[in-house]
């Protein structure tokens, strides 16, 4: 007679109500969605490929792939979505970089003016982007960081950053002392807990946060043109004028809407597997 | 006058327009590269078509860049404030920007329109002067625009289109809801359209006022804030905004007509035939002015006072005046050349039935103050709009 | 072997540990009882060097170890919460701490090897922490501190989460452990049986200060203190007044013999265990209630104003409530040394 | 040297330095800078008019009521929808996974994009309209409506995703006891969810409230594009401002409007600290 | 009163209840008793309504349940986890089921002063439950089940959470509350001691059966089945060779003396207190290993290639390893009837 029965599923035990799945409710959640998200998406693209669509019609009578040509066969657009793909990527990584110090004194350290610290981290969430990219974009040119890479690199962060410190504090927070404490009895120092223990147990939190770094940074328009403009263009900076609420045609716009936002669509369904919800949430709405 | 080019090895006050290719040429090719800003979506293809000329004619290295507008304000501004080089060297601008750009010093204090040697054609009436302010020559406009009032004719029978303010608003209340007016703020057709009803209504001091381009935004609105003179075009907005729509920008005006719930609205001239032949409006588009006159305006390609290469976006904007170019721009664009020797004849008829009709244009086309139809519109929105 | 002197610890103005000093000789097993908030944690933070001790030394192996900050001590821990690394399998595990202190690889797979096979884990080696259960969980975390052959190894409640028959299982297996191993250990624990059953030692702390220490059959036969008493299973306090080598009841009854000479009013610790009751018609005292407990039977027995615990094998006929009894007393009897300070509970 | 790494002041300000030293110099020096701005004239000398002006003016005055309506009216719509959305969401259906997965797609979506999305679909002879002028009925205005139904409907399709993910959160970290044990004490399946639930999940409620409440107030793609033409939020007031070279107004407005949801955020902060002290973590070193 | 019909349930493919029927009295305590994983939440959340059985039928006190929702059923449960609602005070929590069941207010007043009275809580009715300790949060969970007045109160392991000393105590009081109360109960533990402690009547389940049951003293004596006698406490397996009322035991000695006539090969589980051994220089039973417990010791003691459990009597003199004894069995003995399907665990 051995006493462990079974291995303990750590896992919290759902309980449900009533065992059976509920295919009403599976089809009134798949028909507001297709209504809300799926519906809108499909009508953008139809624009992107109408040739005209005038009422009655409920689709456009004719069709064409002329703006899609027109814009896909423009080399620089190819140039623009490669830096943006680089300027996102190096921020993901830098934002990740920079946070983990900060978001670790956060979760671990208790002191007086936390309280002032998160608000203050919080500010840029809350801050017009304008405001604040006209400041910065002063503060380059004096620093002779305008029109680069780097400026551009720079300015996207102060945008990433406070939802990255927030998401990696509340990983943080979740890592038992214990184990820190286990691993350093064992004989890793200050360095080799961080490389063998804190920083493998955030990898679930650096991947939410990296994704929506990657997403936010992906399409900052309005620092990235003050700061990088024109010797840094990114996809936005190339594709935003068509978006110009004064002057902005339907069927133009869909196709930049579209490129613009095919890439983040594509990655966020696909870190969307990996990612674990409760961090996510934990991370925004955690205060 | 003393130029603030701050790049140019150019003495430009030995320039004539006899001598600049012999001066500015051997310069520009020094500086060997051009940057130029483009602030019209629908233009891209007009300059593609210069810049192709301008690399082949001489040997210079365009480097285009499709902008927003207002934010290719705010960069030059923050830049000039710094002291630094422009990122930009010769800015297709809207013409509306003249006051803040020649204000804040990112204008390039150079005068073109003098010195350029396919200027000698130019509309003498916008060498000196852009909508009432003097610019010496610094802001040519290289593409003239209207506005208008658009109607669907298919709906909009003949005998009906108005022919004034006050057919407007009769026609308007005949139609409840078939007529879009552009919020000015949102729009340049409506602050045209407000603009333009002042200049229809009011009389004597209370027009030479409305009229005085001396004064700077700051005392416009003052006196469009305060003035009792424009009492009858805040009573004319009160009646048509009954029956009218406000719309929220030049394109929602046009879309809005194109889903048919308009059939008539304040307008650009220009912007309709980019409309059209995207099939976003129409084919029974068409285009009237209303008595007395209403607005037009147009776009400018500037030098950027901290420009890096000043010589060769002087000459890449001469190229840009060129007969030519003027008249390929004309054919192709219906873009309304300031050349006083092209003339909507070269345009071909197929295309002439979208434009304002000979019977109007150039007729009813006044000048504009864009600083006082600006203050009128936020005038507007205190007196009428926010209550 | 370890050595500490005169250990203290300040939280703020509160004292978590008013001067501790043992010494514990190589190889022994020694277990620091006490209840929740005593400071036994505290204590074994000390050791391991993740908390510093307000003033006191602490040696090891003739060596002053607390400057030093952990990594640099020859201990290893087991944790309570077993503190395994969830990202790493079992070997992996195990092979943290080699690799920290770069250990040569071939070693490593020895020393994991020989971990894996005398905690029976060697088919577990792949899984990872989570895929285990709690027993299993429980046996990495000691495998993980026996793969290091440390001077020292400390157990903060290691067996605390889980059930009352694994933990019996699991409290053979690390006593056989230990013998295997020969490692010196200190086991916190608060559960007395766990004490007794396992250790060489055992040290009593209790608010802070050790109350008393000594082997398991000393401190549950001959306590010093109440609270070691009252800690170390069921017992019954009587006062008593002492004659020389003998002691009166508070009830009717023959005295009791001492183990040693006293005089005056005291306190008796009586293990039920040692009371005997015989049915009595007419006695005053009277079974008040009866608890079947399998193995033994727990009768409260009302007397002279008391409720004595008083408990029967199992194999005994159960006495029934309102059962009237006489009672005796075996063997020789001891007698608290009096001290308040450390009796709070 | 090593004693100075073991002061724990020094430790804490060195791992705060990279991130709030960061936001410090990257993003407090332009915000210093636009504050004092804020508060001169063109020639430099100290002045309020800037934002006397701010809370004289008709437009401003409303431009501030319209930012307070632009921030709340979506925060009720997508509370009302994320609430049983995420009760929804934990029941077993069939593709729970994959709607997991999609219904999130909005926080990917600029706002830019979701207002011509909406624009597309919903507006004056939009998609909509069509469809439904094909059996007679017409769309009721909700484009640039005056009611700025618009404007709430975008918002709401943005923050709806957001919310519900926090909420969904908040109520699974509930024990599922407490849920039995008020079935087991004679509460129907809708009293559990109002007496026990809800009031659990509050703190996470109440914090998505806030961040969506912030979000859609500063928020000025979505106002401008789809927003009345009459009523304008601060956010677009600003933009505008901007447009005409007017910084000291602009920088007021900013001013304005950040100090209006940092006072937001401290009075929330005030408010829960009572209910929730956190925990403190971490021992010494 | 309460009657468990056939109840089955399925999770998918797999039986978590294979059918499994019980009737309890009024007044009844009953302790459900069984390792982990073998049934008995899901029974109790059967019972409860929270989970429907696949099939079979419940009635209570006449009424057929099992078709109605949790809140239609006149039954409390006190859960594991106590479960109180953080958010309501002490009093709020007592009254949550009265408001739900709209009883009037000044019934409500009344039965909450009661309940709170008889739980000692009535200096508490004020606090928040995170301001109560571990064993206060359980008289909560205790006293709002009491306040329902429910025709059967339902306890899923409601100690299992808290420390043995609490444990003990509060497992006293509980017993006490359930004759204060009288209701018919229905309680489920992992933990053998406490099943014996408290219990009219024990059901040992397993593998999602019910084993046996029988009152404590039944089962502990004369289990029917090996598993109830292994989970009940220690015990050894011993074969034997039964003759009439005799039985011959694997080793030399006298045959041990049967409760019933069997012939042939059997099982007997033989409890440790239940053999006696005796200091015997040439017997070929050794003692292996010693384990003081205070109150008892515990030797292992090889003989004939088995390893016998033995517990003495703290107070007897403690054999050390090595010792060679005699062994005699006290009393009549029990034989095992063999059904090897309820064996598994
Ligand atoms: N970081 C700390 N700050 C302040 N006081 C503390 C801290 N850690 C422990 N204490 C206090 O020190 C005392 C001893 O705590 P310790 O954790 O050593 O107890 P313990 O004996 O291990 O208890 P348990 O059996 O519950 O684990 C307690 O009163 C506790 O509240
Ligand atoms: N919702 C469920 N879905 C599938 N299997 C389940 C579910 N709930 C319980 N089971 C299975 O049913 C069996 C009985 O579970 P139950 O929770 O009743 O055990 P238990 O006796 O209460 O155990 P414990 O002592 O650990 O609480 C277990 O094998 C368990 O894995
Ligand atoms: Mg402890
Ligand atoms: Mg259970």
């Amino acid at each position: 007679m051995s006493a462990i029965a079974a291995p303990v599923p750590l896992g919290e035990k759902r309980i449900r109500f009533t065992e059976e799945d509920r295919p009403l409710i599976a089809f009134g959640l798949f028909t507001a969605l297709g209504l809300t998200v799926l519906l809108p998406l499909a009508l953008m693209f139809l624009w992107s490929v109408a040739d005209g669509w005038s009422p009655p019609n409920i689709v456009p009578a004719a069709y064409t792939g002329e703006r899609w040509a027109a814009v896909l066969s423009n080399s620089d657009i190819l140039n623009a979505g490669l830096t943006s793909l680089f300027v996102s990527v190096v921020v993901t990584l830098a934002t990740a970089v920079i946070a983990l110090p900060t978001a670790w004194a956060m979760a671990r350290i208790p002191f007086r003016a936390k309280r002032l610290v998160e608000i203050f981290i919080l500010a840029p969430m809350i801050i017009p982007g304008l405001v604040v990219a006209v400041g910065i974009g002063r503060l380059f040119l004096s620093l002779g960081l305008a029109y680069s890479i780097s400026g551009v690199i720079l300015v996207q962060i102060v945008g990433t950053l406070p939802l990255m410190i927030r998401l990696m504090t509340a990983t943080l927070e979740g890592i038992p002392q214990e184990l820190i404490h286990a691993a350093r009895s064992l004989g890793a120092g200050t360095f080799g807990v961080l490389i063998h223990i804190i920083l493998p147990l955030c990898v679930p939190g650096l991947l939410a946060g990296g994704l929506l770094s990657f997403v936010a940074s992906f399409e900052e328009f309005d620092k990235t043109f003050i700061v990088g403009a024109p010797a840094v263009q990114t996809l936005p900076v190339r594709l935003y004028m068509y978006l110009d609420p004064y002057s902005m045609q339907l069927p133009m716009a869909s196709v930049v809407a579209f490129l613009l936002l095919v890439p983040a669509l594509i990655i966020f369904v696909i870190a969307g597997r990996v990612l674990r919800d409760d961090l996510m949430a934990a991370g925004m709405g955690k205060m | 006058a003393d130029s603030n080019l701050k790049n140019l090895d150019v003495d430009l006050s030995k320039v004539t327009r006899e001598n600049f290719y012999e001066v500015v040429v051997p310069a520009a090719k020094k500086e060997g590269t051009v940057t130029m800003y483009n602030f019209a979506g629908s233009f891209g293809d007009v300059w593609k078509e210069l810049i192709g000329r301008f690399e082949t004619k001489y040997g210079i290295k365009v480097a285009y860049n499709d902008v927003n507008l207002d934010q290719a304000n705010q960069q030059l501004i923050a830049v000039h404030q710094a002291g630094q080089d422009a990122p930009v060297d010769a800015f297709f601008a809207g013409g509306g920007s003249f006051p803040l750009l020649s204000s804040t010093g990112v204008l390039g204090n150079v005068p073109l329109t003098k010195i350029l040697p396919n200027f000698d054609h130019y509309d003498p009436a916008l060498a000196e002067n852009v909508f009432g302010r003097a610019h010496g020559g610094a802001f040519p406009l290289v593409h003239l625009n209207q506005t208008a009032i658009g109607y669907d004719s298919a709906f909009v029978k003949a005998d009906e289109v108005p022919k004034s303010f006050d057919d407007l608003i009769v026609w308007a209340e005949k139609h409840p809801k078939q007529l879009g007016i552009t919020l000015p703020a949102k729009g340049g057709s409506g602050s045209g359209f407000i603009y333009s009803l002042a200049l229809n209504t009011l009389t004597g001091e209370c027009r030479a006022k409305l009229t005085d381009t001396s004064q700077t935004l700051e005392q416009a609105e003052e006196w469009a804030m305060s003035t009792d003179c424009l009492t009858p075009v805040w009573d004319y907005y009160r009646r048509l905004m009954k029956s009218a729509e406000l719309t929220n920008g030049n394109a929602d005006t046009l879309n809005l007509i194109n889903n048919q719930k308009l059939h008539m609205g304040t307008v650009w001239e220009d912007q309709v035939m980019t409309f059209i032949r995207g099939k976003q409006l129409p084919d029974s588009f068409r285009l009237t002015l209303l008595e007395k006159g209403q607005v037009g305006s147009g776009d400018a390609f500037i030098v950027a006072a901290d420009a890096k290469h000043p010589a060769a976006a002087m000459l890449l904007i001469d190229l840009a005046m060129s007969k030519e170019f003027q008249a390929w721009k004309l054919e192709n664009k219906a873009s309304r050349s300031p050349r006083t020797d092209l003339n909507s004849s070269q345009i071909n008829p197929e295309t002439a039935q979208y434009l304002l009709p000979d019977a109007v244009y150039p007729r009813l086309s006044t000048s504009v103050f864009w600083d006082m139809a600006k203050a009128l519109g936020e005038a507007l929105d205190e007196k009428v709009l926010s209550n | 072997m370890l050595d500490i002197q005169n250990i203290t610890k300040d939280y703020g103005p509160s004292r978590a540990l008013h001067p501790v000093s043992v010494s514990v000789d190589k190889g022994e097993f020694i277990t620091i009882l006490g209840p929740s908030g005593c400071g036994k944690s505290t204590l074994l933070r000390i050791l391991m060097g993740i908390s510093r001790p307000s003033s006191g030394e602490i040696h090891l192996a003739g060596k002053r170890i607390d400057p030093l900050p952990p990594e640099a001590r020859d201990i290893a821990m087991v944790f309570q919460s077993y503190a395994l690394f969830p990202h790493m399998s079992v070997e992996k595990n195990l092979g943290f701490g080699l690799r920290m202190k770069r250990v040569d690889k071939a070693e490593q797979k020895r020393r994991i090897a020989h971990a894996l096979e005398i905690c029976n884990l060697t088919a577990l080696s792949a899984r990872m922490p989570r895929q285990l259960s709690g027993g299993q969980q429980q046996r990495v975390a000691l495998a993980r501190a026996i793969v290091m052959q440390p001077s020292l190894m400390l157990f903060d409640e290691p067996l605390s989460n889980l059930d009352a028959k694994l933990r019996d299982s699991l409290r053979a297996e690390l006593v056989d452990l230990h013998r295997k191993v020969g490692a010196t250990s200190l086991y916190v624990t608060h559960d007395q049986a766990e004490a007794m059953a396992m250790s060489d030692r055992i040290l009593v702390m209790n608010g802070g200060r050790v109350v008393e220490s000594g082997s398991p059959v000393d401190l549950y036969r001959r306590p010093k203190h109440a609270f070691t008493a009252g800690f170390l299973g069921l017992t019954n306090l009587v006062p008593v007044r002492a004659h020389g080598l003998q002691a009166a009841l508070p009830w009717d009854g023959d005295p009791v013999l001492l183990t040693e000479e006293r005089n005056g009013i005291a306190r008796m610790a009586l293990r039920p265990e040692a009371i005997r009751l015989e049915k009595a018609h007419h006695s005053p005292a009277e079974v008040t209630s009866t608890t079947f407990l399998g193995s033994n039977v727990l009768h409260l027995v009302k007397v002279a104003g008391m409720e004595l615990k008083v408990t029967r094998s199992g194999t005994e006929p159960i006495l029934e409530p309102g059962a009237r009894v006489a009672i005796a007393i075996d063997g020789l009897q001891h007698l608290l040394v009096e001290s308040d300070s450390v009796e709070a509970a | 040297m090593t004693a100075l790494f073991n002061d724990r002041r020094l430790q804490l300000l060195l791992l705060l330095a990279p991130g709030v030293g960061y936001l410090l110099f990257f993003f407090g020096t332009p915000l210093f800078q636009a504050l004092r701005e804020s508060l001169v004239t063109d020639q430099g000398d100290f002045t309020l008019m800037w934002y006397q002006r701010a809370f004289s003016r008709p437009s401003m005055v409303r431009g501030l009521t319209t930012s307070l309506y632009y921030g709340l009216a979506p925060v009720f719509v997508s509370l009302a929808l994320s609430v049983p959305l995420s009760v929804l969401i934990r029941q077993s259906f069939i593709g729970r996974k994959l709607f997991n997965g999609l219904y999130k797609l909005p926080l990917a979506v600029p706002s830019l994009i979701a207002a011509l999305a909406v624009i597309i679909l919903a507006e004056q002879g939009g998609f909509l309209d069509r469809v439904l002028a094909h059996v007679g009925l017409s769309l009721p205005k909700i484009v640039r409506d005056d009611a700025g139904l618009g404007v709430i409907f975008t918002s709401a399709w943005k923050q709806v995703p957001f919310m519900t993910l926090i909420i969904t959160s908040a109520f699974a970290a509930i024990p599922e006891d407490l849920r039995l044990a008020a079935r087991a004490f004679g509460a129907s399946r809708l009293q559990t969810f109002l007496r026990v639930e809800v009031p659990l999940a509050m703190p996470g409620i109440s914090a998505a409230v806030l961040l969506t409440f912030i979000g859609s107030m500063g928020s000025y793609a979505i106002p401008d594009l789809v927003g009345p033409p009459s009523a304008r939020p601060l956010s677009v007031l600003m933009v505008e401002g901007f447009k005409n070279g007017k910084f000291h107004e602009v920088y007021a407005m900013g001013m304005i409007l950040s100090a209006f949801a940092i006072a937001v955020l401290i009075a929330y902060y005030t408010l829960t600290h009572r209910i929730g002290p956190q925990a403190v973590t971490g021992d010494e070193r």
